[in-house]
């Protein structure tokens, strides 16, 4: 269980970006890139986890009870709706792209060389 | 939740992460793409809460149903509306 | 070989290498579930006496590193603005012939009984939304699970009664001020605390009663402006990404 | 005075957001002049911050949140002489893009003005804040608002990959210092970076603190466009309008840099303790990018991609300085993102206007061209003898501290190698200058990279403004080498910026200033050194520039043998550069597994 978490965690990030360096599609890459962002999230949520934690939420339970970590959740909170956010302005863009090119395969929209 | 629950069940949920993870980067058609990524969306939620993390949770669950399949299905209906299927192929 | 393929086999080895790197870091770490920072304990500790918040996330997101959402708030205002900029880039020759023809796309024929259902599930979603935003202080939930929420349940309103109320008016009329106003909101308790003479975003009113709405001081006010600016931005993304969609394809008469 | 920390970010973003608001009922013209009222207001707050550092570091606790116990709970800003210059250098550089955009910029919505307040205020926090993840925050802030401006006039300006490989790799790159974070977190418990440093104090690194180390400065490093993680920059800056240019390169990129330094400075120089493999790995990683940009500068004819590569020549140049883990050559380094800024923003503001009254940006369709637009021609010409680093002028104090600095810390190797970057990244601005404004050279060349061509808008705009904001730009950029006091001021501030003790005593524990020294406003004389490099360089330039232009005179035999050995190297540089996002992705893996691998080796 120790290195289960962390390890699921680099797992994704490289998974994340094996799928981002071959995709054929931007939006196939935009969704990779979500799953690397995944990996922060389980990482932090790891970090802060602590056995016989509750939430760190205190309506009806007593004063000084174990709770995990609230900051790395904050993090996470922030670091969702920014993943959010990029992937819809990378979509935009990758729609804008498809307007013009009519392609959204990445290997096919490069114009410049060298 | 005793302890004696809550790890295994932390354990087995982290795996199914993994492999969701692995499932969504690895799938090249765009559209079993996003069905698979919903579903791992929902198992992060699970994690989150396993985890005690009720408000990334909600956060995640209020995300990955409404916001990403929304503007992803929107994209991937866009691209194939205008004639051009660069992401068709399943290989 | 084709790029690609080079590629994945470049990317293989490569990836093995940064995975070494990367579990011989991550196995650094404190062991799962021991975890003894002193910034959450502290926190954990405080926010209730402190604040009379008794969600401590809420109290961290809002209050103690009140500042980071700040910032977070301006990522998607900016990520939204920049989505209206680039997707409506696109369809202005397409909207002049719109005005020229002086007709919105037809929505497509939607029962009644349709119509009722989505004002109903409106209403619904909206309740939990703003159940959600209200006790977000207290029980998990907040301005952006509940902005979020409250931006679907109208986002239902578009799939049962119809594009029409979704013009473009629609939204310079209502949601761009919304927008505007509640992320210029976050920006103002934060002036407002500094013109008092205080530093930044400085809890200017006390702290409540604890576990009761009127709890956390000025975390409610800026509660309510990030669930006013996540609401509209979400409801923005969807219409200008929707718009995108449907627009096309009512005028080849799809 | 701490209140004034936060109006170089509240007062862009509060007026980005109120201009969203009235955006369709206000005149465009009162919205553009709110919005330059509002950066001109965050400049000015940022200079007077700036000299109040002076006397000593300015702190600011938002929330009130002070520590309590010497634990951080809240986020501060804790300004500085070198973060608050590069404040003010941003919040300047984005006045001056928005006076220039006054007439450049026509779309109808304002929308504009708002994202580039938003990248104002996003980099004031950024280069104030002293909190990791509060600088993450203002990180992605700057990305997002960039992001959408470099794809802003895609219309008109040819492809879009630009901005898309733009977004792509830098949010990769984000995703990286996230990881480190986390990881610093983990060990710490800390996010404030006086508190960072205090708890990793003490102990030797670890593999926890290495690779954490490695992760963030890669993402940062992807922003500051160094080798092999610079792809993006070209691509971006070719799509993305002149004025967005002036910030990208001005600004953007030299955020990665000073976040490196800060984040060395504050959270890592205990454990690592100056360590030689930190510093030779960061110093050759600009060295190479520094040749890496020349090359590729000398071979382009797309002028905003050329100024581009320069910049990546300049970024390795202030990479070493940062990498030298010197005081003296972390001055330079910070004249150097001064004055370069200016004088690179000045000379993409040339190239708007050339774009604009010309209607064309390659160098060789405009062959004598500028010849109608002769004050252009003197703008550009100065621009680029102040990138080359004569004497005095522009570039030269930035430079020649830093090759004090390598000098104090016994490396040799390192300053002629430098030099030749960026007097042959010059020459080739030099080499533009005399084709397109004197019609000097002939009017094809094979050797350079030929680029899709751009039909830009037929349009009228008043001159003015811009012209105004250029040569403004130029000027101030061109005199800091000669602005009195200036290099003490710098050497000072640097002394300051290095010492963690006393920043952690200032920050956590509210030590008093202690008694700052009365700086004298002189402009201190170069070594012989100095000159002869300065001269050096001003000599290669001229020739560099001279060979691109007619080269065709050589003898016969010394070109094809010489174009038989060079060519093939030439070449797969050149189709590295491949605009594919998927490459770009898979260098950025490349790059961290390499330097993941020998600092874990080396540091170990």
């Amino acid at each position: 269980m120790n290195f289960l978490a962390f390890g699921v965690a680099g797992w994704i990030c490289l998974v994340g970006f094996y799928g981002a360096i071959v995709s054929k599609n931007l939006i196939h890459l935009a969704l990779c890139l979500t799953v690397i962002q995944s990996s922060t999230y389980v990482l932090l949520l790891s970090i802060g986890y602590r056995k016989h934690g509750t939430a760190p939420i205190f309506k009806g339970v007593k004063l000084g009870t174990t709770a995990v970590d609230p900051v790395v959740q904050s993090l996470t909170l922030t670091d969702i709706v920014i993943s959010v956010t990029v992937i819809a302005l990378i979509l935009a863009l990758a729609l804008d792209a498809h307007k013009k090119s009519g392609t959204i395969d990445p290997d096919q929209l490069a114009d410049f060389h060298g | 939740m005793p302890l004696a629950t809550l790890v295994p069940l932390q354990a087995s949920i982290l795996v199914l992460v993994a492999f969701g993870a692995t499932a969504v980067a690895l799938c090249r058609n765009t559209l079993r793409q996003i069905l698979l990524s919903g579903v791992y969306g929902l198992l992060l939620v699970l994690l989150f809460v396993v985890l005690q993390a009720p408000d990334v949770a909600l956060s995640m669950l209020v995300v990955t149903t409404v916001a990403y399949p929304l503007i992803v299905l929107v994209a991937i209906a866009r691209t194939r509306a205008g004639g051009v299927d660069a992401d068709d192929d399943d290989s | 070989m084709t790029r690609r393929g080079i590629r994945a086999a470049v990317a293989v080895p490569t990836l093995g290498v940064l995975g070494v790197v990367l579990f011989w870091g991550l196995s650094g770490l404190p062991p799962f579930g021991n975890y003894h920072g002193i910034y959450g304990f502290l926190i954990n500790h405080r926010a209730l006496p402190q604040r009379h918040t008794t969600n401590a996330v809420t109290a961290t997101v809002f209050d103690y590193r009140g500042f980071d959402t700040m910032g977070e708030e301006f990522i998607l205002f900016a990520a939204v603005t920049g989505v209206v900029l680039l997707l409506r880039k696109g369809s202005e020759e397409s909207d002049e012939a719109e005005s020229e023809d002086q007709e919105p796309p037809e929505d497509d024929v939607r029962s009644d009984a349709l119509r009722l259902f989505g004002m109903l599930a409106l209403a619904a979603g909206a309740l939990v939304a703003l159940w959600l935003i209200a006790y977000g202080l207290v029980t998990p939930g907040g301005g952006f699970q509940g902005g979020v929420a409250l931006a679907s349940a109208f986002g239902l309103l578009y799939l049962t009664v119809g594009y029409r109320p979704w013009t473009r008016r629609t939204k310079e009329a209502a949601l761009d001020p919304l927008e505007g106003v509640g992320a210029s909101g976050y920006v103002v308790i934060g002036l407002a605390a500094l013109i008092s003479g205080l530093p930044f975003l400085t809890n200017l009113l006390g702290p409540g009663k604890p576990g009761t709405l009127w709890s956390g001081g000025s975390l409610s006010f800026i509660n309510w402006a990030v669930a006013m600016e996540v609401a509209a931005a979400n409801l923005i993304l969807y219409k200008e990404f929707l718009e995108e969609y449907i627009v096309p394809l009512a005028r080849r008469g799809g | 005075m701490s209140w004034l920390l936060p109006l170089p970010v509240a007062i862009p973003l509060l007026t980005a957001a109120g201009i969203a608001s009235v955006k369709e009922i206000a005149p465009r013209r009162v919205l553009d002049a709110t919005a330059l009222a509002a950066a001109a207001t965050a400049t000015a707050f940022s200079l007077v911050i700036m000299v109040d550092t002076q006397n000593g570091d300015v702190l600011h606790w938002f929330g009130a949140w002070r520590p309590t116990g010497g634990v951080a709970i809240g986020i501060d800003f804790a300004a500085d002489p070198l973060g608050a210059g590069l404040a003010a250098l941003a919040c300047g550089l984005v006045t001056l893009a928005l006076l220039y955009s006054w007439s450049y910029m026509q779309e109808a919505t304002r929308l504009f003005d708002v994202l580039m307040l938003v990248f104002c205020g996003a980099m004031a926090g950024f280069a104030l804040t002293g909190d990791l993840f509060n600088m993450f925050v203002w990180f992605e802030l700057m990305g997002v608002a960039a992001y959408a401006l470099a794809g802003f006039q895609v219309e008109e300006l040819g492809p879009l990959q630009g901005a898309v490989n733009f977004a792509i790799t830098n949010t990769a790159g984000a995703y990286l210092i996230l990881i480190g974070i986390g990881l610093l977190y983990a060990r710490t418990g800390a996010l404030n970076l006086a508190q960072l440093g205090r708890m990793l104090a003490g102990h030797p690194a670890d593999r926890l603190v290495i690779v954490a180390l490695t992760l963030v400065f890669i993402g940062f490093l992807v922003k500051a466009a160094i080798v092999p993680f610079h792809w993006w920059l070209a691509d971006a800056h070719a799509v993305a309008p002149a004025p967005v240019c002036v910030l990208f390169s001005g600004a953007m990129v030299e955020m990665g840099i000073y976040a490196v330094a800060r984040i060395y400075w504050t959270v890592f120089s205990a454990s690592f303790d100056h360590s030689a493999d930190v510093r030779n790995l960061l110093v050759w990683l600009g060295v190479v990018t520094a040749l890496v940009g020349a090359l590729m500068c000398f071979l382009q004819r797309h002028l905003k991609r050329m100024l581009a590569f320069s910049t990546i020549t300049h970024a390795g140049v202030m990479l070493v300085g940062v990498g030298l883990l010197d005081p003296k050559a972390l001055a330079g380094a910070a004249n150097l993102v001064l004055s370069h800024g200016l004088v690179k923003g000045g000379l993409f503001m040339v190239c708007g206007l050339v774009l604009l009254r010309l209607r064309a940006i390659d160098e060789l369709r405009l062959h004598g061209a500028g010849r109608a637009i002769p004050w252009w021609g003197v703008l550009w010409a100065a621009g680029t003898v102040g990138l080359i680093g004569v004497p005095y002028v522009g570039v030269f104090l930035g430079h020649a501290l830093i090759d004090d600095g390598a000098t104090v810390r016994g490396i040799s190797s390192v300053q002629p190698l430098l030099m030749i970057a960026e007097a042959v990244s010059a020459g080739a601005l030099l080499r533009v200058g005399a084709r397109v404004f004197l019609g000097w050279g002939p009017r094809d060349d094979p050797l350079l990279t030929p680029e899709p061509p751009e039909e830009p808008p037929e349009r009228d705009a008043a001159v003015t403004p811009m012209a105004v904001a250029t040569t403004l730009a130029i000027a101030v950029g061109l005199a800091l080498s000669v602005t009195p006091g200036l290099e003490h001021r710098a050497e000072h501030g640097a002394d300051r910026f290095v010492d963690r003790s006393a920043y952690v005593a200032h920050v956590l524990h509210a030590a008093p200033a202690t008694h700052e020294p009365r700086l004298p406003f002189t402009v201190e004389p170069a070594s012989e050194e100095s000159w002869a490099y300065g001269l050096a360089a001003l000599a290669l330039a001229v020739a560099t520039a001279a060979f691109g232009l007619w080269r065709h005179r050589l003898p016969e035999l010394l070109r094809s043998e010489s174009a038989r050995v060079l060519r093939p190297p030439l070449e797969i540089v050149r189709a590295a550069h491949s605009g594919i996002v998927g490459d770009y992705l898979l260098w950025l893996t490349v790059g961290t597994a390499v330097i993941g691998g020998v600092w874990a080796i080396t540091l170990r």
